[in-house]
């Protein structure tokens, strides 16, 4: 697809020269990979585009992509992406972060980007660990988990990212795995179309420090993990499709057969989160399936719109703003 | 009843002092407008309570709001009042030792009842117990005679009318010190007329009767004149320090042409710069309140990448929360102007009370060598020029510049003779817009003379490029560990910054027969003191030398020059001596210091005792 | 009701001496005098009790309860109590919070003491404004809202505070109101009994800044717009419990007869949080009503608990640290 | 091939260089035990890659341990290294050129591939273009020769075999150097014996095969001794700074008799301390691994004012955060120790190199007048008694204290001659326990000599008080907005901290003839290069005296004196002059300063240079 200059663009065209630093066998390539893939179908112009990040393994990934760029500081990227955000509409802006970055010491700035609907798109590649200092638990390390920090196990009840972002009212929520090239271009897509916020959370297996926490997902061969949801279908899963997701009236959900009375289709653009809540409840441990996709998707009017909305308002109101008249302003006298 | 005989004063300091309730902050500053249309030169210090609205009556309750008027040219709010007006005994309590024996004492002669005096801790009233024997005492019932004078107006609650006594104690203050009530009516009409019409009344009847009461009371024997003050020629304005300061940043926007982009957090005293911003919409400002000082800094980052003049607003407990921010914008060479008003502290301190206490901070607060221009402005309206003066800096060497200012400018007021839009300099930068080097572009290709690097905002085609945190190689800023790479980018850095003194006036020196053997050093909000106090010892016929820095960092190129040509070097902070640090380490010179840390800003007559002292001194 | 060391404590012997600074008419002053009656009956000795607490008007909170107390700085009360409620099992701590404080600057802190499950008490005094630095927009404000921050109206969608402790896992989440006495006490009773992180938000009115922001439950003379939660109850309201929520099959909650079937029974101690979720949506301007009281109360395994058990464990397995042996450990030689 | 002839050698520096994957920490590690056992003086230094593995076989994927070792007592890991052992082509392009020509080179020749070569960036092998003709070159072909010893080892993958190579290589040089290879074979047993015994047997065979290879082959032609150093007597042990700083901090809980607690949040290179304290649950440490450092630090104030030794740790871009909190600290006036392993800067920097650069943030990097004490820690093992200082420091003053350690010395080792717990300092404190003045508890009352206030934690009948951020009333501990008090409060939290120059020792100068002119003082890591250089050019013949501050504040209290009896003072260190704005601030003493900042430790022989350019000049 061509950018909005008129390029034709192509995965290499979205590579740079930079050496890709992360440990071979490293979730983060499959997701760069897919990314690079991803983007020319966006149509936008390199030049348009900004990935912006925190500091961890994942937040290395600004330099690998051929955009403009910036590598921050830890927990911050979406606070950064916000001014970028909300001061040039014009661009296609990206914040890439890890399980630690965005959700340790960066929480705060997550959950209020997440609420006011700022217009970029956040991506949590989440290993359930810290990788770049080197092994110790995360926000969404299991409990119990032996870490470097944590001899004995970890002692915090992890956070359900999902659970999380729509407890803190977003408007975009969804779920892909570093190997599945297809399933998270089509949340990418869905997000990239989004206008406002948009949270992806993306399971991506470390191998030094964590191999295979999400194996159950990332090598489904047979299919019978993962729980794929699409707007408007049935939530069905299995080897043969044969299982499905149902709600009971204590508002949780349960598994049941797919022929079964009352299987739940999936609506993610419902104004009203309590659903999408109850299915990031779904998990593995709890109903032997996991959800990716798109947990929820509705409209809200966004924060850089409305900012813009105002500046135009004032301007009509009151004219231009013309410097001299602001500095005469007031009252003012004469002395001769 | 005649007319009352007229006496010259060449100036007068006047404090109101009431309730949080009883609207002191609006008639002292419509005492002020009064005396700037007039022509006085003016000064004022509001003194706001605590931070939380203490229950009537009471000690913590109290807000005062002094005004220095003059037919001259005036430095400082003044150390001392003249006249006190005091609405109720707690005012009376908090304000009475500031007063001068012999200086007039206004007071609400209703407020003294049983329940207020022992909120106050008076056992007695002080009005009958013959304390206030050394003052000129004028016990007027403004209650009483405000709620009378309004009777017939309709639609006024009772304690409403009681409400407006403050404009009876104006009107009362007008007639006193000759000035036309005119601009007050004018002022009242715009605020109320228009909404709450009885409310316009009700004041502006209570401003009349205190206007008159002056006229016909026996109390009063004489009136006052102050003549107005031989001014720079021009129009004027009155205007707080935060005002001034976000209308800098408005012409800074205008004169670099870049969209202005406020990242701010609410905090005690540089909210208002914040509140001032969100109204210039029209400018195309945008301001957002973020979750925390932190996201705030983080924001104004993130669009100074996008090409905006990004701005950081906060008081130092907020301010301290942007360092690792500031240091990233180092590391990334974008400019950002973090503007810090300063309060007395450790901690959070006395939120409402003025301190120099941020300077080795902003110097230094970060991890690692971050070196970083430091501005300060030294008045009310001089925020104005500070301000054009930190974005100018930022945006020509690409670096986060600190400006202090201070709870005391912030609030505080002075006329300001407003600029002629021409006289502004121009901030245009230069965007980067093709490769510097070949056909490549090196993000940290310096310029030879500013060492900046080139800003190449996203949106521009062929130059996407990735910057970050850490140590970056020489011109291509690509990640680098070399040792001598990270050695080379400290001292570039520190040499962009240091090269900035090329840039910046001469520090100048006041020492009028150039016969000084000390030197008095200030910097930021004491100039008015520093000034007053060394215009003091003149007066008394000893030489002294002042000399006022507005930039901290770095200082003027002859700064050590000035310092050495002096056989004394004293340097007033209200801090322990932070500005002293400094120019002992970098000049060697046996400063000494002059601190007090009081909250309150440096009264000139004790300084001037200081100076003098040291003057005589062998 | 007598402290643990015998005395008899009354509201009385929780007064200090200092003067209680908040505005006439304050929401505030409810909430400290329920507070002060209530203490003595959790039968704890004053010196046993701690109140910590950030900036704000709330924040002034520990000043007026003669027991410890600490008045800290902006948002980071949660990360303080939690550093002393680990260290000291033996106290009761309890956090004074506003919605500025808790949510704004303080909201990392919060949602990770959360899913921690500290033990101690988190009351958040919500009166949807900073009342300290004199009335600006809080992440509570409605959208919109004019303050002398945003002179033309906020532009973030505001959290809902329940909605964001349900997704950040709370064990324990209340609500009250600032005049309703009995019904905070009813709550706070709760939050005593519950060992872990208990979450409460009050309604406070604040009258200087935001006045009658919550006047639709403060002043519910009627019992019309109070919807009570009570554990194990029907939920039902209006003036004559003519009212009752029930859940649709999306996962939302709509209001029904009470008569009708299918009406809701409160379960607080399910340990799926969807139901309490979805409750958590219904608001004043969606469904007419406001649930108060306590939406979720379930046990987990608590932070402290689970840290003293590791230091018990490890001193069984390796014998109480003995210092000497600790330096010499590891591969040691002699010199003579 | 009878036994090789044996050359006496006093001192060998050693690196081993490979990469990430290929154990190079743990040969150097190993290497050192059989140095230390066998009781040679050691020094070590490990250079780890940029933070992220990098791909096998490229440039930033290279590790690097430096050992040094001698038969007297030594200061430094050294400048450069004697013997350079490269695992490929990479770690040989990246640390050659600090191998002197005429050094002993020894490189897996296997390892010089075609792609290897390209990945390091080399048109062709440097073992066949003359390039290294200037070292002595041993090309061993470490990987096949391995490979080949384990063919018999059952159970193990063929890659497993190729990772043993750097047993291999141990082996070969402790061969060289006359090392016994038992502690390796003890180490390994413990390691591998019980959980996978084909690996434990892979690596004792190619430690062994690689020893047996260095007795056989005609590559060498001697080996070589270094005699045990004369150390003073007692019991050993090899420890890195980071380790002993672990330690340090369990001492001071089990000296005080109070809990210890840590707020952390990992950062490189302070997360081992985290990781260390976790492992001694037994001993009642609590680590809490916290969302960031604020909270980190929030929490440790909180077990502070509960009555926990409190503990916060991080490096530069995290300590920066806490500012705010130790502010608070400050204010409460309660005990925390902020451990700032420093590391190089601004911003993210090089975060697995160490600097000096954060001495002046942790003096002033909080808003407003918040003084605190510092303490640094001067070698490894110096981390254990500086530690057990800034808690002493700490719960006496109750006061916050910085204490400062770096990267080089977290990681770096030496041996540790083990304190008789008997010498170590009580550190007791006083709890409050009843009312100090009346029935009154006055939370604020300070101790007459020390200045500290008395601290009443939660749980203590009767003392129940409120403490807070705000300023507060002398004595009382009430919320006070009076300039007086606040004036003497600052001055008080001031003297307080000032006044610890009386409990700690004086600056000691070694200055063995006594005929020095010139001074070089140092502070913090620099103790080892600096103590080195001036050892150095005292060989020359040259006087010079070396003094190293443990106290950055206060300083020592005849640090002045020091000064000024000498004509010259030379300040190194590795950042751009901190300390030397200190020093000449307060003293007023034309100190120079010396800095480098590299990323790596100062080299002593450019420092000797350097002192004795200042010793000759005039
Ligand atoms: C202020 C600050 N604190 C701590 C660090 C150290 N640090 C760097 S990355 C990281 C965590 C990384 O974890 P995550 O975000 O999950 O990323 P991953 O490496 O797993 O991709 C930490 C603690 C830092 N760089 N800055
Ligand atoms: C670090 C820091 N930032 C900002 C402030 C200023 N500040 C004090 S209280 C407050 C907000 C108070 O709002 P809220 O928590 O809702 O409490 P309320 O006053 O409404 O009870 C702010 C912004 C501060 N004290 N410290
Ligand atoms: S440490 Fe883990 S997350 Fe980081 S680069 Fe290596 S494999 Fe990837
Ligand atoms: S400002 Fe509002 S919240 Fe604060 S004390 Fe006053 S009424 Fe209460
Ligand atoms: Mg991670
Ligand atoms: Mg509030």
């Amino acid at each position: 697809m061509s950018d909005d200059n008129g390029h034709t663009l192509t995965a290499k065209d979205f590579r740079t020269d930079q050496e890709v630093r992360w440990c071979p066998g490293c979730g983060d390539y499959a997701i760069l990979a897919a990314m690079q893939s991803f983007m020319p179908e966006l149509g936008i112009a390199r030049e348009n585009t900004v990935f912006v990040s925190g500091i961890g393994c994942a937040a290395r990934f600004p330099y690998y992509m051929n955009t403009y760029g910036m590598h921050s500081i830890h927990g911050r990227a979406p606070a950064i992406a916000t001014g970028l955000a909300t001061t040039r509409p014009d661009l296609s802006v990206w914040v890439v972060t890890g399980d630690g970055d965005a959700l340790s010491i960066g929480g705060n700035h997550l959950i209020h980007a997440l609420r006011r609907n700022i217009n970029f798109k956040i991506l949590l590649f989440n290993n359930r660990i810290y990788g770049l200092t080197k092994g110790q638990y995360s926000p969404t390390s299991e409990l119990g988990k032996v870490t470097k920090s944590t001899p004995m196990g970890s002692l915090d009840w992890p956070f359900n990212p999902i659970s999380l972002a729509i407890g803190a009212e977003a408007t975009f929520v969804g779920r892909a795995i570093d190997t599945d090239k297809k399933g998270m271009t089509e949340v990418l897509r869905a997000a990239a179309e989004h206008r406002g916020s948009a949270f992806v959370e993306i399971f991506q297996n470390c191998p030094i420090f964590n191999d295979d926490a999400f194996e159950f997902v990332r090598d489904d061969k047979e299919g019978v993990n993962r729980i794929a949801l699409h707007h408007g279908e049935p939530i069905t899963w299995g080897a043969d499709g044969e299982k499905a997701l149902r709600q009971l009236p204590d508002g949780t959900i349960e598994v049941c057969a797919a022929s079964e009375d009352g299987v739940l289709v999936h609506d993610s653009s419902h104004t009203e989160p309590s659903l999408a809540f109850a299915l990031s409840r779904v998990t593995q441990g709890t109903h032997g399936g996991t959800p990716v996709g798109v947990f929820r998707n509705v409209e809200r009017a966004v924060y850089d719109d409305l900012m813009a909305e105002q500046l135009r308002v004032a301007e009509k109101k009151r004219g231009k703003g013309d410097l001299a008249k602001l500095l005469h302003s007031g009252e003012t006298w004469v002395v001769s | 009843m005649g007319i009352k005989p007229v006496e010259q004063l060449s100036q007068v300091i006047v404090r109101f002092a009431g309730d949080s309730g009883d609207g002191m902050q609006l008639t002292g500053s419509q005492f002020t407008s009064e005396a700037a249309l007039l022509g006085n030169d003016i000064s004022t210090l509001p003194d706001f309570p605590a931070e939380i609205r203490a229950p009537a009556g009471s000690l913590p309750g109290v807000s005062g709001f002094q005004l220095h008027f003059a037919d001259h040219d005036i430095l400082t709010p003044g150390d001392a009042p003249n006249v006190l007006v005091a609405m109720n005994p707690a005012a009376l309590k908090t304000n009475l030792a500031d007063l001068p024996k012999g200086g007039t004492l206004i007071v609400d002669a209703d407020a003294f009842t049983d329940r207020n005096l022992q909120k106050a801790g008076y056992a007695q009233s002080p009005l009958e117990d013959g304390s206030l024997d050394e003052y000129q005492l004028h016990p007027v019932p403004l209650t009483t005679l405000t709620v009378g004078a309004l009777k017939d107006v309709e639609g006024v609650t009772p304690r409403e009318a009681e409400r407006s006594k403050n404009m009876f104690s104006l009107g009362l203050m007008s007639w006193l010190y000759g000035r036309s009530i005119d601009p007050t009516i004018a002022f009242l009409e715009e605020k109320f007329a228009a909404k709450r019409p009885e409310i316009y009344q009700a004041n502006v009847k209570a401003l009349q009767a205190g206007y008159a009461f002056g006229e016909t009371t026996e109390s009063f024997a004489v009136t006052y004149e102050v003549k107005p003050a031989k001014l720079t020629p021009g129009r004027y304005r009155n205007i707080t320090g935060n005002q001034a300061l976000s209308l800098g940043l408005v012409a800074s926007s205008r004169l670099s042409g870049l969209p202005l982009f406020l990242g701010a957090y609410p905090i005690t005293p540089a909210s208002s710069i914040l509140e001032e911003l969100a109204d210039y919409k029209e400018f195309g400002v945008r301001t957002f309140q973020a979750e925390d000082e932190i996201a705030a800094a983080g924001a104004a980052v993130g669009a100074a990448f996008g090409g905006a003049l990004a701005i950081t607003t906060s008081a130092g407990p907020g301010v301290v929360l942007k360092a690792e921010t500031v240091g990233l914008a180092i590391m990334l060479e974008l400019p950002l102007v973090i503007c810090d008003i300063q309060r007395a502290g450790p901690s959070t301190g006395m939120p409402t009370k003025p301190e120099q206490g941020d300077l080795l901070m902003v110097l230094y607060g970060r991890n690692s060598e971050s070196p970083v221009p430091v501005v300060a402005a030294r008045s009310p309206s001089d925020c104005f020029d500070a301000a054009i003066e930190a974005c100018r800096i930022a945006l020509k060497y690409r670096t986060p510049v600190y400006l202090l200012s201070d709870a005391y400018l912030a609030n505080g007021s002075e006329p300001w003779l407003l600029p002629e839009l021409e006289t502004l300099p121009d901030l245009t930068p230069t965007f980067a817009t093709e490769p510097n080097a070949g056909d490549e572009f090196l993000p940290y290709l310096r310029d030879e003379q500013t060492l900046a690097r080139p800003w190449a905002v996203p949106g521009t085609p062929g130059l996407e490029h990735r910057i970050g945190g850490l140590e970056k190689a020489d011109r291509t800023g690509n990640i680098s560990y070399d040792p001598d790479n990270h050695d080379l980018m400290t001292r570039l850095r520190a040499q962009k910054v240091a090269g900035i003194a090329s840039d910046i006036p001469e520090l100048e020196v006041d020492d009028p027969d150039g016969d000084a053997k000390v030197l008095v050093l200030g910097w930021g909000g004491t100039y008015g003191p520093v000034a007053a106090a060394a215009r003091r010892v003149r007066e008394r016929g000893k030489p002294v030398a002042h000399a006022h820095l507005r930039h901290l960092n770095p200082l003027p190129r002859n700064t050590g020059d000035v310092l050495r040509r002096y056989e004394k070097v004293l340097v007033p902070e209200m801090n322990l001596g932070q500005l002293l640090q400094l120019v002992r380490a970098q000049f060697l010179v046996d400063a000494a210091g002059y601190n007090q840390v009081r909250g309150v800003p440096l009264r000139a007559a004790e300084l001037a005792d200081a100076i003098e002292a040291l003057v005589d001194s062998e």
